[in-house]
């Protein structure tokens, strides 16, 4: 498969009445840009703003952030998604690098996931460094959070593709070729080199806590492996609404940072042989299947090393440390990244769920850490939802109006596929 | 069915004496996200009474009351939404059954 | 509380059912039993065979006393 | 900005006396004598605001006494820095400085000290003083002090410490920081280490527990005396200590020379499984009643006279290293060959 993204670097962006880029300048077309999210009959209004790095603002609750990009030659947007089918992973992306489209939408009130745009906050969030282009949904009343949820994420996907128009035509900035041959021929030119999987574990549990590859949905499959390129294609969606921290938004799926940095090595140090999806399901005996499932197609695949995600607190623990310990007793490898809970103060035991097998763990931080959002001069989305983030404990509103918030509310701040770079030191 | 008049530790706490006793922990006692601890309610499926639990299962549980506690430590109830976490927790606990009816009774006629 | 005992010098036998948690305090000696609210019986059988379980999961307890390791070690049925 | 630094010795390193003076009271004095003479020449950008001096037994004996004083000087003198020992392995004096320590940590000052691994007193104050690892005597007072006054010199300008350059005890706190890479480089790294063989660093070490070498077995068994232990809650009906239920505070021995078995006097007071069981016949968590038969068999010499009982549940790893140092004891002055410890 050979997948070529287009870069185009941009600089800022402004609101007007066409898409375009110059100068590394974006121009959004506001009224076409909800105009495509009103074709959905559910959505009854929509707000666009903008974010720019080093403002004071803030944007909360934050459904899901997206890449705009244009798929040159091909079915525009999110196959089986937003289009018909199409395999993806070998063709042409034109991509608006740095820009991102971030959707709001309060499905529950409990709903954390805030991006600062400056300060503290903005340390803490890899999107506080993209210019976001901020849409508001309100979906029509009556809708129950199940419909309101897919109205939301398919909006986000819609604008997405929308914004990303203005990338047809732009001029591009630097061209990254990716390219991987099937098996025997990765193997006839590397013999030499350790073979490697990227196990990629999705929270695949019901309302709020989905993800989707071609648009089906991760429950109802087994562990599969895909090409990793497919992702990169706009073949993986998130429907998590919740985990704020550690959830892997769209945006992550179509730049796994994991992906890329396996890659980076393909041919040089590895040989890299693909990625592979593990559902984290809510019952026993459909983990265990699939941590089982998961190793088992490692060793099929005659893996020496994997790299196994996470995604999400608390049950998929359990499945990260069935999935290591199973490698391990087969001779495969293992590395892993996840965050860990080392309480407020960092003196709790970081890891519940242990194995011994567990020797070599990336912590993406401690979703526990308290950190300080000064007031912000514009609040995108819902202040209400701003005043849930903190509100959890006592003396988290301070009477200058700042606010103590845990990483936990913070979109991508602990990301488990390794995209931001908090870490924890041990004092 | 068991309803624990409580909370969701309480619920967990449940949870665990049963399973010490024997009964089959189904589905995982936690949810999948840090933000969902904090939910005042919890569904967790547990199966018929055997003569020995297996380790796994304590170990499980055993585990989940740890982690919520680390994580739950500091925080106070926010009641306005409670509504919301009992949906939440609702709709989760549908789709289970959906995955224990998957794992379990298809092939059954 | 393993520990401690045994560093006096003291061959100790951790009689548990969660062994992983055997391990993690450092037993050197482990008996898995058979439950937790029983670790040492089992109400489900005739009171007789109840005796003679317990009897063994003892024997095998005080057997391990009296057998050399170099690290933690399960003795199993 | 220049940090100011209050020193704690005891009576040996203030030049008072050795043995018999160690009840000295608490004294307080600007001009610095012994090991802080040696550590300020290095220790950076600070100013002493003097020394105070106690006798190791004064301390221990008189505690609160002891602590009110160091608690005045700190209100007099407001350190930024307090600096207790180096204690090498001295078990009083470590004591005493950990509990100097936290009085300073108390009114939040930064707390230096330097100890021998096993100082006893290491393990009250390793949390939250900076513990300068040192040799276990205090012959080796020339490489002690330059780590501690490093350490000083550090924090005192606000630099970054780590446990493996700067020398100190861990003090398990886990820190939540910004670092250059991605955690998808670094994970990418680490498994390249691991598939070269070459040493790597995990992020997230398993919790690592001490290991104790397995004692010797019992030669004879035939004439050992062979004691139990339970952390499941095991009381004579009635509870008459008032065994707490979970996170037990406790441990108590009850007198089982005269029973075969536990059933019908004996119950379980524990909190975390269903007692139905237990109740029925104790003997299925204690399991007195086989054990007492290996005795009549002769397989055994005897059952200890004793047995040992705490609720496991929640007890604090500090609690049950306690409750295992005191039983332990007690078990080895009454010549107990082995012990079996139930778990529920």
């Amino acid at each position: 498969m050979r997948l070529e993204h287009n870069l185009i670097y941009i600089k800022d962006v402004v609101l007007g009445d066409v898409n375009k880029v110059e100068d590394g300048v974006l121009t959004v077309d506001v009224e076409g840009l909800k105009a495509a999210v009103m074709t959905d009959d559910k959505v009854k209004d929509v707000k666009v703003d903008l974010a720019k790095p080093g403002e004071r603002t803030r944007i909360v609750p934050v459904k899901d952030v997206i890449e705009p990009r244009f798929r040159v030659g091909r079915t525009n947007g999110f196959p089986g998604v937003t289009t018909k089918y199409e395999q993806a992973g070998d063709g042409v992306v034109n991509i608006l690098k740095g820009a991102a489209i971030v959707t709001i939408g309060d499905m529950v009130g409990f709903q954390e996931g805030v991006i600062d745009m400056w300060g503290e906050g903005a340390l803490w969030t890899p999107f506080s460094k993209t210019f976001n282009i901020v849409v508001d949904i309100t979906p029509i009343d009556g809708l129950d959070p199940h419909q309101h949820e897919v109205v939301v994420r398919l909006a986000g996907l819609r604008a997405s593709t929308f914004v990303g128009l203005a990338a047809e035509n732009a001029a591009i900035d630097e061209t990254k070729v990716y390219e991987i041959g099937t098996m025997a021929e990765e193997e006839a030119k590397y013999p030499d080199l350790p073979k490697v999987l990227y196990v990629q574990m999705n929270i695949a549990q019901g309302l709020l806590h989905d993800t989707f590859f071609y648009g089906v949905d991760l429950k109802e499959i087994i562990p599969t492996w895909f090409h990793p390129f497919e992702e990169l294609d706009n073949a993986v969606i998130s429907g998590n609404c919740v985990a704020a921290c550690d959830k892997i938004t769209t945006y992550q799926h179509q730049n796994n940072a994991l992906t890329y940095d396996l890659y980076e090595q393909h041919g040089k140090t590895i040989n890299f042989i693909g990625n592979i999806f593990s559902p984290e399901l809510t019952t026993l005996d459909g983990k265990f299947r699939n941590c089982d499932y998961c190793a088992k197609l490692c060793h099929q695949l005659g893996a020496n090393g994997v790299i196994v995600s996470e995604e999400g607190y608390g049950n998929p623990d359990s499945d990260l440390v069935m999935i290591c310990s199973r490698l391990e007793k087969r001779g495969i490898k293992t590395a892993l990244v996840t965050d860990e809970c080392s309480g407020w103060d960092g003196t709790s035991q970081p890891l519940t769920d242990t194995a011994p097998e567990a020797v070599a763990v990336v912590s993406s931080g401690n979703v526990s850490k308290v950190i300080d959002l000064e007031p912000a001069d514009k609040v995108l989305g819902n202040i209400k939802s701003a005043q849930t983030l903190a509100g959890g404990w006592d003396g988290c509103v301070a009477e200058d109006g700042s606010l103590k918030v845990e990483l936990n509310a913070v979109i991508g701040a602990t990301s488990e596929i390794g995209y931001h770079n908090a870490s924890v030191k041990l004092y | 069915m068991v309803f624990v008049e409580g909370t969701f530790r309480d619920v967990l706490i449940k949870v665990r004496d049963m399973v010490h006793t024997g009964y089959e922990l189904i589905s995982h006692p936690l949810f999948a996200s840090s933000r969902m601890m904090f939910s005042p309610y919890r569904t967790v499926v547990l199966g018929s009474k055997r003569d020995v639990s297996p380790q796994i299962e304590c170990q499980i549980i055993e585990d989940s009351i740890i982690s919520y506690d680390k994580l739950t430590a500091r925080r106070n109830p926010q009641p306005e939404h409670n509504g919301d976490y009992a949906k939440v927790d609702l709709s989760l606990y549908e789709a289970t059954l959906e995955e224990i009816s998957m794992l379990r009774s298809s092939h059954t006629v | 509380m393993v520990k401690e005992i045994e560093r006096y010098g003291i061959p100790i036998v951790h009689m548990a059912t969660i062994t992983t948690i055997s391990q993690s305090v450092g037993a050197n000696r482990i008996v898995p039993t058979v439950a937790i609210p029983y670790p040492t019986g089992n109400p489900n059988l005739p009171l007789e065979d109840e005796y003679k379980l317990r009897y063994s999961l003892v024997e095998r307890a005080v057997n391990a006393l009296a057998t050399e390791v170099d690290g933690p070690t399960q003795f199993e049925g | 900005m220049t940090k100011k630094v209050l020193f704690y010795l005891n009576q040996f390193f203030g030049g008072i006396g050795g043995e018999d003076k160690a009840d000295y009271e608490p004294s307080f004095q600007t001009e610095l004598v012994g090991p802080p003479t040696g550590i300020m020449p290095k220790a950076g950008d600070v100013e002493s605001v003097g020394l105070i001096i106690c006798g190791d037994n004064f301390f221990g004996q008189n505690e609160d006494e002891t602590k009110a004083f160091i608690a005045k000087v700190i209100d007099e003198t407001q350190p930024d820095i307090f600096v207790a020992g180096p204690a090498f392995n001295a078990g009083r004096y470590g004591f005493a400085c950990a509990g100097a320590c936290k009085v300073a940590h108390e009114a939040g000052v930064t707390c230096v000290s330097g100890m021998y691994e096993e100082n006893p007193g290491l393990e009250h104050c390793q949390s939250f003083a900076w513990v300068a690892q040192t040799a276990n005597a205090a012959a080796q007072m020339r490489k002690a002090l330059p780590i501690m006054a490093n350490l000083i010199s550090k924090l005192a300008a606000g630099e970054e410490v780590t446990p493996e350059a700067d020398k100190y005890f861990a003090q398990g706190r886990r820190e939540c920081i910004l670092v250059d890479e991605l955690g998808s480089t670094r994970a990418v790294k680490m498994l390249l280490a691991r598939l070269n063989d070459e040493p790597f660093e995990t992020e997230l070490p398993m919790p690592s527990f001490d290991v104790v070498e397995p004692a010797a077995p019992i030669l004879d068994l035939s004439k050992a005396t062979i004691a139990l232990a339970t952390s499941g809650g095991i009381v004579p009906n009635g509870n008459p200590d008032r065994l707490q239920s979970a996170s037990a505070q406790q441990w108590n021995k009850y007198d089982i020379s005269e029973y075969d078995q536990l059933k019908g006097d004996f119950y379980t007071v524990h909190g975390g499984f269903d007692p139905v069981y237990c109740n029925e016949t104790a003997d299925r968590v204690l399991p007195l009643d086989a054990l007492r038969d290996m005795q009549k068999q002769g397989k055994i010499g005897k059952v200890y006279d004793f047995f040992y009982a705490t609720t496991g549940t929640g007890t604090a790893v500090a609690n049950a290293r306690k409750f295992g140092e005191e039983i332990g004891k007690e078990l080895k002055e009454a010549g107990v060959d082995g012990v079996l410890l139930t778990s529920t």
